[in-house]
């Protein structure tokens, strides 16, 4: 148990030092005046702010925000990788639908607000939609370029044992797009926290993005920041726990990455 | 409203509380507060359930989308501005206001005191910091030429959703599209004083700075219900003006368990709200046609909108 | 349609010779398992002049062990590429078993182990039947005897960059050998191993081939082992052109590993050496 | 000449069918009031729209927009590449910074923007940063996955030759980071475009964005859609442009995409 | 300080009996290109029992040829990554002239060719001159130079992929002998090349070791090139246990192919095949 304290302090020590050094400096910028409190709050004030409305924060704001979250990842992550299944099996679907992706990524949310509005009203899909147009794309683009990406090699040795496509694709381009399929979820997985805060903002009342936007327009940075931070964790857990399922699996398939060249 | 009796005797026994309610969507301008605690006063007091309405409240996303949605036939009923309604008419997008619930501007020109700018003439050389909507260009420039000034001496600054911060980190020289009851209290609060000077002051006119609006698909429908919901309006600001604590009192505990309001902002905004709502003679959210003909004729002056828009259809008066 | 009875039984004889004919062409087909006709390719869009083959004729005659020798880098292995389906001549045709060649008729063992590396050395050898989807308990029984026989025991569960480089080429050679196919093309099998093991591997290989009587084609740079293992030998032209020159090798079977000690064998490697330096002087 | 056209129409025929028949049903649907033309105009307004409004469009606001999109898009893939090199030379600074990297896209613009204006005012680096803050997250991300994904072995033979630290990075590290960090290119490139556009919400004077967000607040749709489809028509020729770029640097570097196995 | 003149005298004579000590020390040690002693691997975490090499000594004398022989999966791949740095014993130590081996401290050629894929041949044989930042048109002109001799003419703007097996094995033999190193590994080197060229690479190889003098390691399954090639070889037990059995190869230099076809040849080869046998029967 010490020892497993003390491995973890090793690892973390400077990142909690260094993280603890910046909160330190953050405080002092606010007290000192750098900066208005009104535009950034010191620390404490936030961590004030967190639990005196811990109950709406936690209790109300945060579980609706996670459901978004975790529907629209979920659904970005299966419409993703189906996506560029196809797009990787059937040449024409590619230049069918991959303009149409970038377009849905270049085109600002006002513009659609009203169309996301019209389609789903106020329930919980519209914040689902807005999550997946913003999370979905890395998902594509990284699971399309895995699956080019594997090496021909094997490809052609699974030809010759009479491999279908779709054999060849399961059995290896798959397991070969592995690392840069997690690497797209990754992004996804901070994009779609974000997804979700911007998708409250078309029409909520209820999240950590409708609650930030409205202190925000009240200017009460404080609760508008403690709204933040709780996003902030949100995403952190998300990725790291992608890390770590990442890790595991690349891992135990024995991809490319067996560990850090020292 | 009779039809509303009308509808409980044709039910004959049934209670007035089983009867289904008529579902009415309402968008506000923006997120809840004081203004619209009228509204909430009359939910909570069951004054629209008196008139067989159930009211389901919105939020948009962007101030521009309760005129579309409205328009779009997604709610009954949105909360906009009387510049907006004449501008929408001129796209020709099909809306009409019903009410005035605020009768005068609320949109002042905000400047630091002491910085020396004392009437509109005085920005020639200043930078001026306006949310994207073009009205504010269209008024400051009104403003600074009748007081003299020359407006191409101006900076105008788009600064986006950011009014306060653009003033109070001194980005901008003055602010146009700030609230008297919102942007200056809260400026106040963070210690910056504010001189507000009206536009109407300089031949602006006193237009109606939030109005309710719905379709004219809605209006030739669904104007007995409007009525009716007008009706429970009236009682519920009635109930604010009365009961100013109270009526504020229910707002924030509607808001309370979710993102809790400012209770001393509120009281402040409401305290500035309450007199410019007052219709005086005429019942609460009489417009007179004359207002609307004043502010269709001022944006064409003005060249917000390219086309006159013929002010008489842009409204339809819910109550005499 | 009647006719009168002479006429009926010309026609029948007529039928008949017509028949005989087509079955001793297909007997004739059938009688070669690979055979190329004028073969020439190119990798790359390169000229003519670089070409790697150039009219290259070769037939394989079912149910032989058929050793292809020659320098390195005169295309012995594009040639198996052909075969297997994996480029297309430029001229010439491929057939196999009478059809023109495409990927998945033969089995082959490429010259890089290219075992899956997320996959351990069982996961590999299933990988043939998982594709044909054939019976799993089976392939697997299968999987673990031969294992045993190759000197792979208890490596099922070894994932590939945890072998040593023999133990590869002897888990890719598994792997080759678990495809059900008639043909084989065995690139350079055994260039990894050391004299016992490889000894080991002949035997499994020559008991395997003569039971099944699947027709091999096998690379190799080790004279002895060539002579030890073939019917026939064929030794490619330096520049990859004509005719392969052709050894056959009149060694009784089964052949023992001390054949290799004996002076018949020392005569056809002689024999061999002479074919393939003769080209090169 | 005719027989590259005719190669061109055979790869792209579907694709431009495809958008034809998008283009049409759209058409259809604003006609035929499915939608209404004020949230979503027809095609043909928009077109008429980019007609009379090139002047302002093509030589105002899109070269302005074009401007903060490339410097957005250089400083971003150069700070991201720098940070994933230095995450992954040295452990503690992964460990220091990743955690905040994760935090900066969690943010909602709205907590952070008075930042922006408080440090760069209304000048264009305002634009730049949210530019950045938007596009360099996928080049950080792909390209330390990318660094670490790398075969260890050829790593071991370059350090068995002597190889330094920085030579391993340069000599073998890099060349194979290269398809990731393409993958994270793509979509940086796709990202910035939108990153102006917000960076232009938070106050301009000029821009695609601007121009999108004044058309919007004057209800004149057809305008915000001409400015749209600008905005989508750039993100899609720089993305083009990125792919191509990709393609030729693959090729000819023979890192494993050796080409797709049919 | 001041001593009488005796005193001193026997100071200074102590001192030069101590510094010969120390002379002899280090010639001795010096005679040693690779020392190690009592050295025990294993591979992951495994216990004791699937050790790879157990308290294994061997010494190469400086400027000798030694060779390695040994079953396939033995340890000898994992003896030179021993010895390059590459993997620390877990008990004992490997010293590589006198000091505690390091990555970059012997030239190494794996058993995979590891080719850089995104470099031209020529490009993979400029990488040590590279790496060392030495003279890079020197580097350039021995490179072309070299790889016209081992038959790699012409090649030197192909990239790996378009090279035969043998041509990419030669492109890493290049690319190791490019590494100015005194000391060099080669893992299995001529293992895929043809009868002819292997001959030509011997040929080579052996007059760059008589001009240089470096020590080199080589692991090899072909007796013959051993014997040909070696001063010693060692010959690793099969469970990785021990010290290997070693053979002196006293034969005369320079050595000439022709030396294959002699008595004194499969004298050795008997001598080794016995030595390799003994452990598996
Ligand atoms: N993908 C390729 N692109 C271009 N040239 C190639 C390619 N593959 C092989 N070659 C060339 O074709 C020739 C024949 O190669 P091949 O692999 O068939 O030789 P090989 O007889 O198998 O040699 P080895 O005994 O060394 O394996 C070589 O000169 C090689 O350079
Ligand atoms: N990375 C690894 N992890 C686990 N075990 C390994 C690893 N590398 C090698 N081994 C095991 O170590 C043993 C020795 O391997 P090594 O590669 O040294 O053999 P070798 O003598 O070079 O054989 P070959 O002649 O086949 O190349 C083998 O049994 C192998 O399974
Ligand atoms: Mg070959
Ligand atoms: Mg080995």
């Amino acid at each position: 148990m010490r020892s497993m304290i003390k491995h973890w302090l090793h690892i973390y020590g400077y990142a909690a030092a260094f993280a603890a050094l910046i909160v330190a400096l953050w405080e002092a910028c606010v007290r000192l005046d750098f900066v208005p409190s009104f535009i950034i709050p010191a620390p404490s004030q936030i961590a004030v702010a967190i639990w005196i409305d811990r109950h709406p924060l936690f209790a109300v704001h945060l579980p609706v925000t996670l459901g978004e979250v975790l529907l629209g990842l979920g659904l970005s992550v299966g419409g993703g990788v189906l996506l560029a299944i196809l797009m990787h099996l059937y040449r024409p679907v590619e230049r069918m639908l991959y303009p149409l992706v970038i377009v849905s990524q270049t085109i600002p949310i006002i513009a659609i607000s009203p169309v996301f509005i019209l389609w789903f009203g106020y329930t919980v899909w519209s914040k689902v939609a807005v999550t997946i147009l913003i999370a979905f794309f890395p998902v594509v683009v990284n699971t399309y370029d895995g699956l080019r990406q594997g090496d021909k090699e094997y490809g052609e040795l699974l030809r010759t044992m009479g491999a279908s496509r779709l054999q060849l694709l399961t059995k290896v381009q798959i397991p070969m797009a592995l690392p840069s399929f997690f690497s797209g979820l990754k992004l996804a997985v901070v994009f779609s926290v974000i997804g979700a805060t911007i998708g409250e903002w078309l029409g909520a009342s209820a999240g950590l993005g409708y609650f930030s936007r409205r202190m925000s327009s009240s200017l009460r940075a404080d609760e508008l920041f403690a709204a933040v931070v709780l996003l902030s964790l949100l995403g952190m857990l998300l990725f790291g726990w992608v890390s770590l399922l990442e890790r595991r699996m690349l891992r135990r398939t024995n991809i490319q990455r067996r560990g850090r060249s020292k | 409203g009779c039809s509303s009796k009308e509808a409980n005797k044709n039910n004959g026994e049934a209670a007035a509380g089983d009867e289904p309610l008529r579902k009415v969507s309402v968008m506000l301008d923006w997120y809840p507060n004081a203004v619209h605690s009228g509204l909430y006063a009359a939910i909570e007091q069951g004054y629209f359930a008196e008139q067989g309405l159930q009211i389901e409240v919105q939020m948009p996303a962007d101030t521009n989308d309760p005129l579309r949605l409205v328009a779009a036939g997604k709610v009954d009923l949105a909360l906009s501005y009387q510049m907006q309604v004449l501008m929408a008419r001129a796209e020709g997008i099909p809306v009409q206001s019903l009410a005035a619930l605020v009768r005068h501007p609320l949109n002042y020109l905000l400047v630091p005191t002491g910085s020396g700018i004392q009437s509109p003439k005085d920005l020639e050389g200043k930078t001026v910091g306006y949310p994207s909507i073009p009205t504010n260009e269209a008024i400051i420039q009104a403003i600074v030429t009748a007081d003299g000034g020359d407006f191409s001496k101006v900076t105008m600054t788009d600064v986006g959703w950011d009014l306060i911060p653009a003033l109070a980190t001194g980005q901008v020289d003055a602010l146009i599209g700030g609230y008297i009851n919102h942007e200056r209290i809260l400026l106040e609060k963070e210690g910056h004083e504010t001189l507000a000077i009206n536009p109407v002051d300089y031949g602006v006119p006193d237009f109606y700075e939030l109005v309710l609006a719905a379709s004219e698909e809605g209006v030739g429908n669904d104007l007995d219900v409007y009525k009716k919901f007008w009706q429970a309006m009236i009682k519920g600001q009635q109930y604010v003006a009365e009961h100013p604590q109270e009526g504020l009192g229910i707002l924030l505990a509607h808001e309370k368990s979710e993102s809790p309001l400012d209770e001393e902002i509120e009281e402040k905004s409401l305290e500035i709200l309450l007199p410019l709502m007052d219709a005086g003679e005429r019942p609460f959210g009489y417009q007179d046609p004359a207002s609307w003909q004043e502010a269709a004729q001022w944006l064409l002056d003005h060249g917000v909108i390219q086309q006159a828009v013929p002010s008489d259809e842009a409204f339809v008066n819910l109550v005499e | 349609m009647t006719f009168s009875a002479p006429i009926q039984s010309l026609v029948q004889q007529l039928g008949i010779i017509a028949k005989e004919r087509e079955i001793e062409r297909y007997r004739r087909d059938w009688a070669v398992a690979v055979k190329l006709e004028q073969v020439s390719f190119t990798y790359g869009e390169k000229s003519e002049d670089t070409a790697v083959l150039r009219d290259m004729n070769m037939h394989v005659p079912r149910g032989e062990f058929v050793s292809l020798l020659g320098k390195s880098g005169t295309g012995k292995s594009t040639v198996f590429k052909l075969i297997a389906g994996l480029i297309q001549p430029s001229n010439g045709q491929v057939l196999v078993e009478g059809e023109p060649c495409e990927a998945g008729r033969v089995g082959y063992m490429p010259q890089k182990d290219l075992l899956l590396p997320w996959r351990t050395v069982l996961g590999n050898a299933m990988l043939a039947c998982e594709l044909s989807g054939g019976d799993r308990k089976l392939a697997k029984s299968r999987a673990l005897e031969w294992m045993a026989r190759i000197g792979l025991e208890g490596c099922a569960d070894a994932y590939p960059h945890e072998l040593s480089g023999g133990m590869r080429q002897r888990a890719a050679f598994l792997r080759t050998m678990m495809t059900d196919k008639d043909v084989l093309l065995l690139d350079e099998p055994f260039g990894a191993l050391d004299a016992l093991t490889k000894r080991e591997m002949h035997l499994w290989l020559l008991s395997f081939w003569e039971q099944m009587q699947r027709t091999v084609l096998f690379i190799t740079h080790d004279l002895e082992e060539a002579v030890l293992l073939s019917d026939r030998v064929f030794v490619l032209q330096a520049n990859g052109a004509g005719q392969p020159q052709q050894l056959r090798i009149d060694l009784p079977r089964p052949r023992k590993p001390e054949l290799v000690h004996t002076i018949q064998m020392l005569d056809y490697r002689k024999r061999l050496e002479r074919m393939i330096y003769a080209q090169h002087d």
